[in-house]
């Protein structure tokens, strides 16, 4: 059996991103997004990056407001129904942030490409856009080299580093989700096509317990290089079947966002805080929080 | 029975154009006039197209949810998104990417979208007002919609605001593609099938003249905001002195919406009567 | 426009009244001459009631594209339904060489169009996707190339490197045996499952008319209880036949074993065109259905082929 | 008894080239001595380095990650596979495909119907002559993927020289070099073939063109006999070692605790 362990800390996990890296973010708009994660990513100053991800919002929107936010691309910036993502709004807006729009299909076609060690994958949905005209070193017209068919080629998405927010790990990075679930992000394709993966969990378990269901193991340990246990990761967004999303929390983040004194002032109440753990207790701490949110599976 | 109300009109006419063994997406839409619009209105439609004329249809909800038992709903999933959906009784969940279905092979027959701008040409943005690089407003991102509008096989573009700024000459930044130049220009671009089938707003219901490429309206919710239409469109409506009502629903179809598919509102806005 | 369309046509056959169909009926809907994908991986969990159904009705010329190719296709072969098989394996592992197979191929009569295991799955996946070709970096300095006209080279159009497109699957018929369906057509899937239950998955992707073959028809009632299980909704299949122990001599996941002995006997009777013949006479066209199959078998021999559901 | 037997030779050599933490692609075996080539000396050398220098090695077989060898299964069933212990049952199959591509592999396991002085691998076809078909064999299966892109290919053969040829019939898996054309030529992420692994030898490829070369002799046999059960003649390590034989505690344990029944070194 694997003997490495590989539990780390928050802040030794963060601190292995150099500035200027180019990062993958798993997640999707209101769920399992790696909030704690890019708020040690801030408390640490790291910038100059670029982020890839399905569809995010939150964690990027916080960089934006940090200032460490370069380059973003994926399919989606936003908070959903609490509206757009203010400070990541104001920088595209300013024209300090770089964006490159992809469609679903499309940017998993390039989290596809790396995954099965492509440079990379033919799609037909952004024929037409003016998504494949943004940039002509990540998308290519090309025609079938069988039938002529037209196709936009999207290149590989190689990062430096991953970063998931998962439900449930061991020790050494096997890394399981429940039966049912939420299905509507790409996690797992975006660990397949890591290069240096770094997993944050809710809870670590005995891999005893990994070993009597391992189905469950949606990215297995060969892939992880470091794993975090950080309960609530993704606050104040949900981590589905463990909780629920902190709408108030949410809401507090968004009006504080309209302007960028707001969004500062509201990085030095929740996150220039020293550590995860003094940002849960912003909010009450953990316990409260999981009085609170905790959907009781 | 009071008369029916504009989405329930909407409703009706959306019902009538899907067919049996049919398979229908529907995202999830923020934002209470939006997601009638882009939720609740497509729900209620398929359901009773499942009552009625197309038992065998599919319900995608979400993408994720298949035929889901949405009477047993005591709240649209709003304020817990995501555990209402998971426990919402339904014959399959996806729960891995792409998962039970493919839709670039078309499994999807039609889908609901929606965005910022809509042009005379059918296509829709929602990345950007302005320039891409130094935009006046920056939106969320393309998400599915460039898939909606080539690979479904057909699409509802579905708009809880009918104004001039959302109806527009041309689209300041293409997400979805319309019919430029139409069928034919379609066809260029390597995608002769799928497309925009209608575009559905709170005062009428747009079509196509594909082989021009050009939007028309097909048809009209309330006589009495025939006049003022024009006003709020930002495109010419040469067509609009010629444009049918929406038919009216029957008392029948009436009863069967209130009663059956949305017998507390939920879906349509309506409080039940008794 | 329909038919300048790039996506596949929805509905290749039409939905019949009801879905579930007799095995016979299920057969029927695979023409001479069709391009056939047979679940199931190697010797495991393969349809092999709907095999001897279309060697019952002397179905000829079968193209069956393939990942790792067994028992299936060699039974095909020796009944001379076969023409050719696109795959990265044909064998019966532990029980050697597909001999029926291999002797057709020797003598021209068969052709094996090879393709590595992983492009193999990739074509399912290059179907799944609507994609006419599927990209690869690896072939060259194979003979895989110079034997397989059906790749072709080209650059790749971001990095100008040389790779080899791989044509997609493209099945018109997906045959799959699985544990339990309704009779609206959504298949069940045990949640603990392996490789070829999995294939089977991304095989039934690949192509619109999907035949199901079952242990047991359930009820719409079982299904809704059981939404993560439903990893093929009902508008994803055509047909569903109920046939208890129907991968017989290959396992099925949580309920049969592998019929050692009868695999034996199918090894020796294939080592010639005449004995494999004598074993078709007597297995497969001298029992009329799946049931008449079943009883040949004997209860008590089927009964010792069960295994203790692990779900 | 005696001290060791040539398949616990062979598994203590392979164990030795197993690294800590080497991922270990165990591929499905059929039966015979082809099992135990296949899957047998695998994952006896995989317990073997398990046991003493590489403690974080993982296998990958019949879909399972890193499945407890210390409980294998009574019999290698289907229905015993899906209830074994391990850390990680790949639900899809693109899964498995996925992580070869992406060069996850550390260490495979090959042997084949041929194999030539530049480590090309046959196991499609064997041709007559005049370049006709001969006999049919199973096909390539993933050993296309593996010589591409895993790390460590190793090559599990007994020495015969029909099998060890001057040069295949058919490349199903590609060496270093046909004819004219290099490795290089194909810019494969993997660096080929690293050691071949026999009854009587063990072989790695050096020199410019990386022919296959004698490394070490087992205990007792001399090169002319190598030399004898091949088809061509190898390159000679100028420093020809002698194959370490198994430590006595080795063999006490594959004969105690990893393969007590012999199960997987049976023939």
């Amino acid at each position: 059996m694997p003997s490495r362990e590989k539990v780390v800390s928050l802040r030794d996990a963060a601190a292995r991103i150099p500035p200027g890296a180019r990062v993958a973010f798993g997640g999707n708009i209101m769920r399992r997004q790696v909030n704690a994660f890019a708020r040690e990513l801030i408390r640490q100053r790291i910038g100059d990056l670029t982020i890839y991800s399905f569809a995010g919002g939150f964690a990027v929107d916080m960089l934006a407001a940090a200032g460490l936010l370069k380059r973003y691309e994926g399919v989606y910036a936003g908070l959903f129904w609490h509206g757009l993502a203010p400070s990541f709004r104001r920088g595209v807006e300013a024209g300090a942030i770089e964006v490159r729009d992809y469609s679903e299909s499309a940017q998993v076609a390039r989290f596809q490409a790396a995954c099965n060690g492509n440079s990379f994958m033919p799609i037909r949905a952004l024929l037409g856009t003016d998504m494949a005209k943004q940039d002509p070193e990540i998308t290519v017209e090309m025609t079938c080299p069988f039938t002529g068919r037209s196709y936009t080629a999207m290149r590989a998405i190689e990062p430096d580093f991953t970063v998931i927010h998962g439900y449930t790990a061991d020790a050494y990075g096997n890394v399981q989700w429940p039966l049912a679930r939420d299905a509507d992000d790409v996690d797992q394709i975006i660990a397949r096509g890591s290069n240096r993966l770094i997993v944050t969990v809710e809870r670590i378990v005995p891999h005893e317990e990994v070993k009597a269901n391992p189905h469950l193991t949606y990215i297995p340990s060969q892939w992880v290089e470091a794993v975090v246990e950080v309960p609530f990761g993704a606050h104040p967004l949900a981590c589905d079947t463990v909780h629920d999303e902190d709408e108030e929390a949410i809401r507090a983040y968004a009006a504080a966002g309209r302007t960028a004194a707001g969004a500062a002032d509201y990085l030095d109440k929740y996150v220039h805080v020293g550590s995860h753990e003094a940002y849960l207790d912003a909010f009450g701490g953990l316990a409260a929080l999981k009085a609170r949110l905790g959907v009781g599976r | 029975m009071s008369a029916a109300t504009i989405p329930e009109i909407i409703t009706i006419a959306l019902a009538k154009s899907f067919a049996d063994h049919e398979v229908g997406f529907t995202g999830l839409v923020t934002g209470a006039a939006a997601m009638l619009y882009g939720t609740s209105i497509p729900l209620a439609a398929m359901m009773f197209a499942k009552l009625t004329h197309a038992p065998n249809l599919t319900i995608l909800l979400a993408g994720w949810s298949h035929n889901p038992d949405l009477a047993s709903l005591a709240a649209l999933p709003d304020q817990e998104f995501d555990s209402t959906l998971l426990d919402l009784p339904c014959e399959a969940q996806t729960v891995r990417y792409p998962g039970q279905f493919s839709f670039k092979r078309g499994h999807v027959d039609f889908g609901f979208s929606s965005g910022v701008q809509l042009d005379v040409t059918g296509s829709l943005n929602s990345v950007v007002i302005g320039d891409h690089a130094r935009p006046k407003v920056r939106l969320v991102g393309p998400i599915l919609q460039p898939e909606h509008m080539t690979i479904f096989r057909r699409e509802y573009v579905m708009l809880p605001h009918h104004t001039a700024r959302v109806l527009v000459e041309k689209v300041d930044y293409v997400s979805g593609v319309g019919y430029p130049g139409g069928l034919a220009g379609r066809a260029a671009l390597g995608i002769p099938e799928g497309g925009p089938e209608w575009v559905v707003t709170p005062e009428c219901i747009f079509d196509f003249d594909k082989e021009a490429g050009r939007i028309r309206l097909r048809s009209i919710h309330r006589e009495e905001r025939r006049g003022e239409l024009a006003g709020v469109t930002g495109f010419a409506l040469p067509d609009l002195e010629d444009a049918p009502a929406t038919p009216e629903p029957t008392a029948e179809e009436l009863d069967l919406l209130r009663r059956v598919v949305d017998p507390r509102g939920l879906l349509l806005g309506r409080a039940p009567e008794h | 426009m329909a038919s300048a369309s790039f996506l596949p046509p929805r509905r290749t056959i039409p939905f019949p009244d009801r879905k579930v169909v007799t095995m016979a009926e299920a057969a029927s809907l695979v023409p001479d001459g069709a391009r056939v994908a047979i679940g199931g991986f190697a010797n495991y969990q393969r349809p092999m009631a709907f095999v001897r159904e279309l060697v019952r009705q002397r179905r000829r010329d079968l193209t069956v594209v393939g990942t790792v190719s067994g028992i299936e296709v060699d039974m095909l072969a020796g009944a001379g339904a076969l023409k050719k098989v696109e795959t990265s394996y044909v064998g019966l592992e532990k029980y050697g060489l597909a001999r029926n197979i291999r002797r057709r191929n020797e003598a021209g009569t068969v052709e094996i169009v090879d393709y590595p295991e992983v492009l193999s799955f990739d074509r399912f996946r290059a179907s799944r996707e609507n994609l006419t070709f599927w990209p690869s970096a690896y072939l060259g300095g194979t003979d895989i190339l110079t034997h397989n006209p059906d790749i072709k080279a080209f650059d790749c159009p971001l990095t100008g490197r040389k790779l080899y497109a791989v044509p997609p699957a493209d099945p018109e018929v997906v045959v799959i045996h699985a544990g339990a369906a309704d009779e609206a057509g959504n298949v069940l899937w045990p949640s603990r499952r392996l490789m070829p239950q999995e294939l089977d998955l991304d095989t039934a992707q690949s192509a619109e008319m999907v035949i199901v073959t079952v242990e047991k028809i359930v009820s719409n009632q079982f299904v809704r209880r059981n939404p993560t299980l439903n990893m093929l909704p009902a508008y994803r299949t055509a047909a569903i036949v109920e046939a208890p122990c129907g991968a017989h001599p290959t396992p099925t996941l949580g309920r049969f074993v592998i019929d050692d002995a009868h695999m034996q006997a199918y090894v020796a009777a294939s080592a010639s065109d005449e004995a494999f013949d004598a074993y078709l006479d007597e297995w497969v066209r001298g029992t009329a259905d799946h049931a008449a199959y079943l009883e040949k078998l004997g209860a008590a021999h089927v009964m010792r082929l069960q295994e203790i559901a692990t779900i | 008894m005696s001290a060791y037997t040539t398949n616990e030779l062979m598994a203590a050599a392979i164990a030795r080239e197993i690294e800590d933490g080497d991922l270990i692609f165990v591929g499905v075996g059929t039966a015979g001595r082809a099992f135990t080539l296949a899957v047998g000396l695998p994952v006896v050398a995989s317990r073997i380095a398990q046991a003493s220098h590489a403690p974080d090695a993982s296998i990958y077989w019949g879909n399972l990650l890193t499945p407890d060898l210390s409980r294998m299964p009574e019999a290698w069933l289907q229905d015993a596979f899906t209830t074994w212990p391990c850390a990680a049952q790949l639900q899809e199959t693109s899964q498995k495909i996925d992580m070869l591509g992406k060069a996850r592999f550390d260490i495979s396991f090959e042997s084949a119907a041929q194999v030539d002085r530049y480590g090309n691998l046959n196991i499609t076809r064997l041709d007559r002559p005049d370049g006709s078909l001969k006999t049919r064999l199973v096909g390539c299966l993933a050993q296309p993927e593996h010589l591409a892109f895993v790390r460590k290919p190793i090559i599990v053969m007994d020495l015969d020289p029909r099998r060890f040829v001057p040069d295949v019939d058919y490349v199903t898996s590609f060496g270093y070099r046909r004819g004219g054309t290099r490795r290089e030529q194909y810019a494969l992420p993997g660096p080929g073939p690293q050691r071949v692994v026999t009854d009587k030898a063990v072989f790695d490829f050096a020199g410019e063109d990386n022919v296959m070369r004698v490394r070490s002799l087992h205990p007792g046999v001399t090169l002319d006999e190598v030399t004898a059960a091949m088809g061509f003649a190898p390159a000679v390590a100028p420093d020809l070692a002698e194959t370490p034989p198994p430590a006595a505690e080795t063999v006490e344990l594959v004969r105690t605790v990893i393969d007590p029944d012999k199960k997987l070194l049976r023939v």
